[in-house]
């Protein structure tokens, strides 16, 4: 009798937890639907079964699901990947930028995730509100960054410019490389950066594994200084970054750490 | 009756698979269609009045079938590893086009169509 | 014993290519050293009458898991020692991690026990280690499309192996056993109850998901267009041929004459009209493998011995130039920057030669010209066919295909200094080699006075008319573009197909029970 | 919108139809259970484990049951290697809240002292190796919820668990092929089978048992610290 009452209500949660529209519901749901299926073995006389379907069924299905979807306090982080600033380093995160925002989300309370995508959809991800914060290598020149904002600036830097036409420096600013940063490298490294590249900026160039040749090219006057992007409806999340790392800079652990990863 | 809960299960499974868009549903709608098939297979080694199959020397009960059973423990586990690695390859997408929407994964990807592919070899 | 050692040892060879994986190359050479051993002495036995059989396990005949090493097993067990070599050679100087090769290993032992295996659940349980192991060889270059076509891949052939369990069910409640030899009495005996119906069209539909048949298998385009060249060649080559070999282990239990015949002329007519309209050439080799299933499935639904072999023979020649032109058009696609026609036909200077000549040698065994790969098995199976009707079929079948392989031509000639790597040029002189002298392989798989009916003169006609009529089409139609609705290939829409499809082989199943 | 509703209407008249024919044909021809016997009449002393279902698991097919061993275990590979290109999450703890930190410190111990007892009673009472894994992973969760991720994974490093992992899968392996040294075909059983319901019986089915725990173990968590160390972005 307990037996078809279980069956019986096999169908029903099944129905209920996949036509959920919030995913976690529907996870759980299926969750305990595996419990009652287990249940339902226990009566078919079948305990191998009932044990394997709730640990694993029940038990570590359910936990890789609610690890994969659990997005709530997270700071979702997009960069270009640039050695010394942010980068991959074997199967770890590394460099300035990244140890900015590493403290930055625990001062904060949450999680942070780092994607590497090329320059363009950074600014395209955290205009459209699909990231919070842009990073890698951004040097926020006037007009360069248009709907978005950015900090101030936490490294100083300096911006060079050549034309690609016939490879003099010019003074005229053309828009950023919008690839990624390593096919840049490679470009750099078989001679074809002016080809391909009509700006560029001096820390991006120097971690181009050194043997760019830059003679030649002029540098733009004026202070520029590595920095975040954020959307520009998020004032509160750019006044809390600036106030960190001006925290970090009154306390001199920004000048460690840019010791430490860039010089 | 019990089979026929598996077919009922087995349907409930590909109505989600084909009608919802979401992957992560599509993911758990697949594995309602594989446990469907585990409980038909253990609905046919189960017969009445039989009792589990542990058996002890001299006893002579009679057992359900133990055959599917131990097959079943085989399929929970396989399924398990494909349910494990199609997470992974979502969370990848995902990665990449910040949707889980299965059709918008599919529109983008259509457009994208001019963007370079280099091929890995 | 060979039949369990085999792909026992791959399966060794696999986990210690991950634990010591320094020692990759060796353990290759070894692999395929101890592999040709172990295939010629079950070749010998199996010269000699012995019968091969094996019980796994402390269980009786009927009880455990059996296998049994017969022609079929071992022509594709052959085939899949023959790519994996190819295969092998293509990546020798490729950096790739360890965990490619073990995936590449598993792959070849699963196809060597899926050749032998007896048993209905173990071989669901190997299918479900070549679609993971395959899914991931796919989406190796974590690339989006790439993860894309095989997460759809995993899902709709996770959906049809669960079809097939379900298959597996309905013949243990009814028969106690899942031996494929005990189950032929069995089934014999109830020939036309509703559960012979229910469990023929459950297993085939689900081993049709893994066969490449084309309501099933619509996974299969893009899964092995956007795989990389090595892997393409490997699911193209013998993956998709072992789901192909459990079709014909599930032909001599139930009667599948008819829905075999059938879903031959629909994968078949379908896979080459898709293929002539293609132009990423890749996409094209992958529908073509649709078109070719169907000449294999024709040819084993006839349902005469001669077919029988020539459908055999077919799997193992389209294996061989399959795979030759996926290794050899990614190599060329690498070269020259795109797969499509326009792109290889603009930079054909920067195709190395060794890789053009690959691609005549595949492209003339494709097409059936005497006496390569492709005639020689054509002519066998067509010998075999007893009615008109698949003849028909077939010989569209060869005109399509010289249709859609026109699309080669103009960037097959053309002078250039790039030289091909050693090893790629090693893999397909292999590959080309087998194609070239296929007629002596072919009588291994046969025997003697079928290929030399093969050779004569009406079917030396019938395949220049082929060549001609195919030639002539291609010439009138290459101005013009076609695109057919491709809707169909999207994850939302194939798991219905796949139902589409189960209840056409149960009609069939039905009319043919009905008539026989 | 009509057709999205023509879609669904359509859909849901196949899928109907697909189990209402599923059904009939099933019904129209219930198979007797009698066919079954087959596996029933091998008497148990042959395997020597008094748990039937453990008996065809772990001896008369065996072969399934070590490509079930490769496929988690590709699995494990698979998800440790594409989920080490993605964005990595540092986190503090999995949770901050004092009750659940405290039971999940008291429910950790428990789940593997069952996990213990399932592999050690596979072949007698219902559990099983791979069931004891997965329970002793789950256990491993409890204490990385109660003390923090970073200090379990500090004690259980995944690069030392996964080369551990694979040294089992390669001893497994090589235990399988050992009875080609005594002339018999491999995956055939070397240790005599003993009186049924007794610990030591059952020949192989105890070590296997214990060797597929702590491999599954060891799998289980590097599924499980790997989703937790890359969250996704769903």
């Amino acid at each position: 009798m307990a037996g078809h009452v279980l069956l019986a209500l096999l169908p029903i949660v099944a129905v209920v937890a996949l036509t959920q529209s919030r995913r976690l519901s529907a996870i759980i749901g299926m969750g305990l639907f595996s419990f009652l299926l287990a249940a339902v073995y226990l009566v078919m006389r079948a305990p191998d079964v009932a044990i394997t379907e709730a640990t694993i069924g029940a038990a570590l299905v359910t936990a890789i699901y609610i690890l994969a979807i659990r997005r709530t306090g997270r700071l979702t982080v997009v960069a270009d990947e640039v050695p010394g600033l942010l980068a991959r380093e074997a199967d770890r995160i590394v460099g300035l930028e990244y140890d900015i925002l590493r403290g930055f989300a625990i001062s904060q309370g949450l999680d942070l995730s780092v994607s590497f995508v090329p320059l363009r959809r950074v600014r395209w991800l955290v205009a459209h509100g699909e990231a919070d914060i842009g990073a890698g290598g951004i040097v926020p020149l006037t007009g360069a960054i248009d709907p978005l904002d950015a900090t101030p600036g936490h490294l100083e830097t300096g911006v060079y410019a050549f034309d690609a036409r016939d490879g003099r420096p010019t003074s005229e600013l053309a828009p950023d490389y919008d690839g990624y940063f390593s096919e840049l490298q490679s470009k750099a490294r078989n001679g074809l950066l002016s080809s391909s590249v009509t700006s560029l900026d001096l820390a991006r160039v120097l971690s181009l594994s050194r043997g760019a040749p830059l003679e030649g090219l002029d540098r733009l006057d004026g202070r520029h200084g590595y920095a975040f992007l954020v959307s520009k409806d998020r004032a509160d999340l750019k006044r809390d970054l600036v106030r960190y790392v001006e925290s970090l800079q009154r306390s001199g652990e920004l000048d460690a750490w840019i010791a430490r990863h860039v010089r | 009756m019990a089979t026929i809960v598996s077919f009922v299960l087995l349907g409930i499974g590909i109505l989600a698979l084909v009608l919802r868009r979401d992957l992560v549903i599509k993911l758990l709608a697949l594995g309602l269609i594989n446990a469907s098939s585990i409980l038909f297979l253990v609905s046919i080694g189960n017969r009445p009045g039989g009792r589990a199959p542990i058996q002890f020397p001299g006893e002579t009960a009679v057992l359900v079938d133990p055959l599917p059973q131990a097959l079943v423990l085989s399929a929970i586990v396989v399924n398990f590893a494909i349910l494990a690695l199609a997470l992974v390859f979502v969370m990848i997408l995902v990665e990449r086009y910040h949707t889980t929407d299965a059709q918008r994964i599919e529109q983008e990807m259509s457009r994208e169509t001019d963007e370079e592919e280099t091929p890995c070899l | 014993m060979p039949l369990i050692l085999l792909p026992l040892l791959r399966f060794l060879i696999a986990i210690l290519s991950i634990t010591v994986s320094r020692a990759r190359r060796p353990l290759a050479v070894a692999a395929h050293v101890a592999d040709a051993a172990l295939l010629a002495w079950l070749a010998v036995s199996l010269a000699h009458g012995t019968p091969v059989g094996l019980t796994l396990g402390s269980g009786s005949a009927g009880v455990g898991i059996s296998m049994t090493g017969d022609r079929i097993g071992m022509t594709f067990a052959a085939l899949a020692w023959g790519l994996s070599l190819a295969v092998n050679v293509y990546i020798w100087r490729d950096r790739l991690r360890p965990y490619f090769f073990l995936l590449v290993h598993l792959l070849v032992g699963a196809c060597y026990a899926v050749s032998f295996t007896q048993d209905l659940f173990n071989a669901y349980l190997l299918f479900e280690l070549l679609t993971l192991v395959s899914f991931l060889l796919v989406g190796y270059g974590r690339q989006p499309r790439q993860i894309w076509a095989s997460l759809r891949y995993l899902i709709l052939s996770s959906f049809g192996m669960t079809l097939f369990l379900f298959g597996v069910g309905t013949v243990y409640a009814h028969c106690g056993t899942l031996d494929v030899g005990a189950l032929r009495p069995l089934v014999a005996a109830s020939a036309g109850e509703p559960w012979v119906l229910l469990s023929a069209a459950l297993l085939t539909a689900g081993v049709s998901v893994k066969a490449g048949v084309f309501l099933f298998s619509l996974w299969l385009p893009a899964a092995h267009a956007r795989a990389m060249p090595a892997v393409s060649a490997l699911l193209s080559g013998v993956v998709i041929k072992m789901g192909v070999l459990e079709l014909f282990r599930l032909a001599d239990v139930f009667p599948l004459r008819l829905p075999l015949i059938v879903l031959g002329s629909i994968t078949g007519i379908l896979g080459i009209a898709y293929a002539v309209t293609a132009h990423d050439l890749k996409k094209m080799l992958a529908f073509h493998t649709l078109s070719q299933i169907g000449y294999v499935l024709i040819g084993f639904g006839a349902d005469t011995p001669t077919a029988r072999l020539g459908a055999l023979a077919y799997a193992v020649a389209h294996g061989l130039f399959k795979a030759l032109l996926f290794l050899s058009l990614g190599d060329a696609a690498a070269h020259v920057g795109g797969a499509d026609d326009r792109t290889l036909t603009e930079h054909k200077a920067g195709i190395p030669r060794a890789t053009r000549i690959a691609l005549v040698v595949g492209v003339l065994g494709i097409v059936g010209l005497p006496p390569l790969a492709g005639f020689d098995a054509k002519a066998i199976l067509e010998d075999g066919l007893p009615s008109l009707g698949p003849h028909i079929v077939v010989w569209l079948l060869s005109v399509g295909t010289v249709l859609s392989f026109g699309k080669f031509v103009p960037f097959l000639f053309a002078r250039s200094s790039v030289r091909s790597e050693c090893p790629r040029a090693s893999a397909y002189g292999w590959l080309g080699g087998l194609i070239v002298a296929f007629w002596p392989v072919s009588v291994l798989m046969t025997s003697v006075p079928l290929c030399l009916a093969a050779l004569g003169a009406t079917h030396l006609i019938e395949s220049f008319a082929s060549l001609l009529v195919g030639a002539g089409l291609y010439l009138l139609v290459r101005r013009h573009t076609m695109r057919l609705p491709q809707a169909i290939f999207r994850l939302e829409e194939s798991p219905l197909i796949i139902l589409l499809g189960f209840f056409l082989v149960f009609a069939l199943l039905l009319i043919g029970g009905g008539a026989g | 919108m009509s057709t999205q509703k023509r879609w669904i209407v359509c859909s849901v008249g196949i899928v109907a139809f697909f189990v209402v024919l599923l059904s009939i044909t099933y019904m129209a021809s219930m198979p007797d259970s009698a066919d079954s016997e087959r596996y029933l009449s091998i008497p148990i002393e042959v395997s020597g484990a008094a748990n039937r279902v453990a008996g065809i698991y772990l001896n008369t097919r065996l072969f399934d049951t070590l490509i079930e061993i490769l496929v988690f275990s590709v699995a494990v590979l698979g998800v440790r290697y594409y989920l080490s290109h993605s964005p990595q999450i540092s986190l503090p703890s999995l949770s901050e809240s004092a009750v659940v930190r405290t039971a999940a410190g008291i429910l950790g111990p428990l789940a593997l002292l069952l996990s213990v007892y399932f592999a050690t009673f596979g072949h007698i009472s219902p559990g099983g190796g791979f069931a004891a894994g997965v329970i002793a992973a789950s256990a491993v969760l409890y204490v990385a919820i109660a003390q923090g991720m970073q200090a379990t994974e500090a004690r259980l490093s995944p690069q030392r668990i996964a080369a551990a992992e694979k040294g089992i899968l390669l001893f497994l392996f090589l235990w399988i092929l050992l009875p080609l040294a005594f002339g018999d075909a491999p995956l055939t059983e070397l240790l005599p089978p003993g009186t049924p319901g007794k610990l030591l019986s059952a020949g192989s089915i105890l070590p296997y048992n214990l060797l597929i725990g702590i491999k599954v173990f060891f799998g289980a968590w590097l599924i499980i610290a790997a989703f937790a160390q890359h969250r996704g972005d769903l």
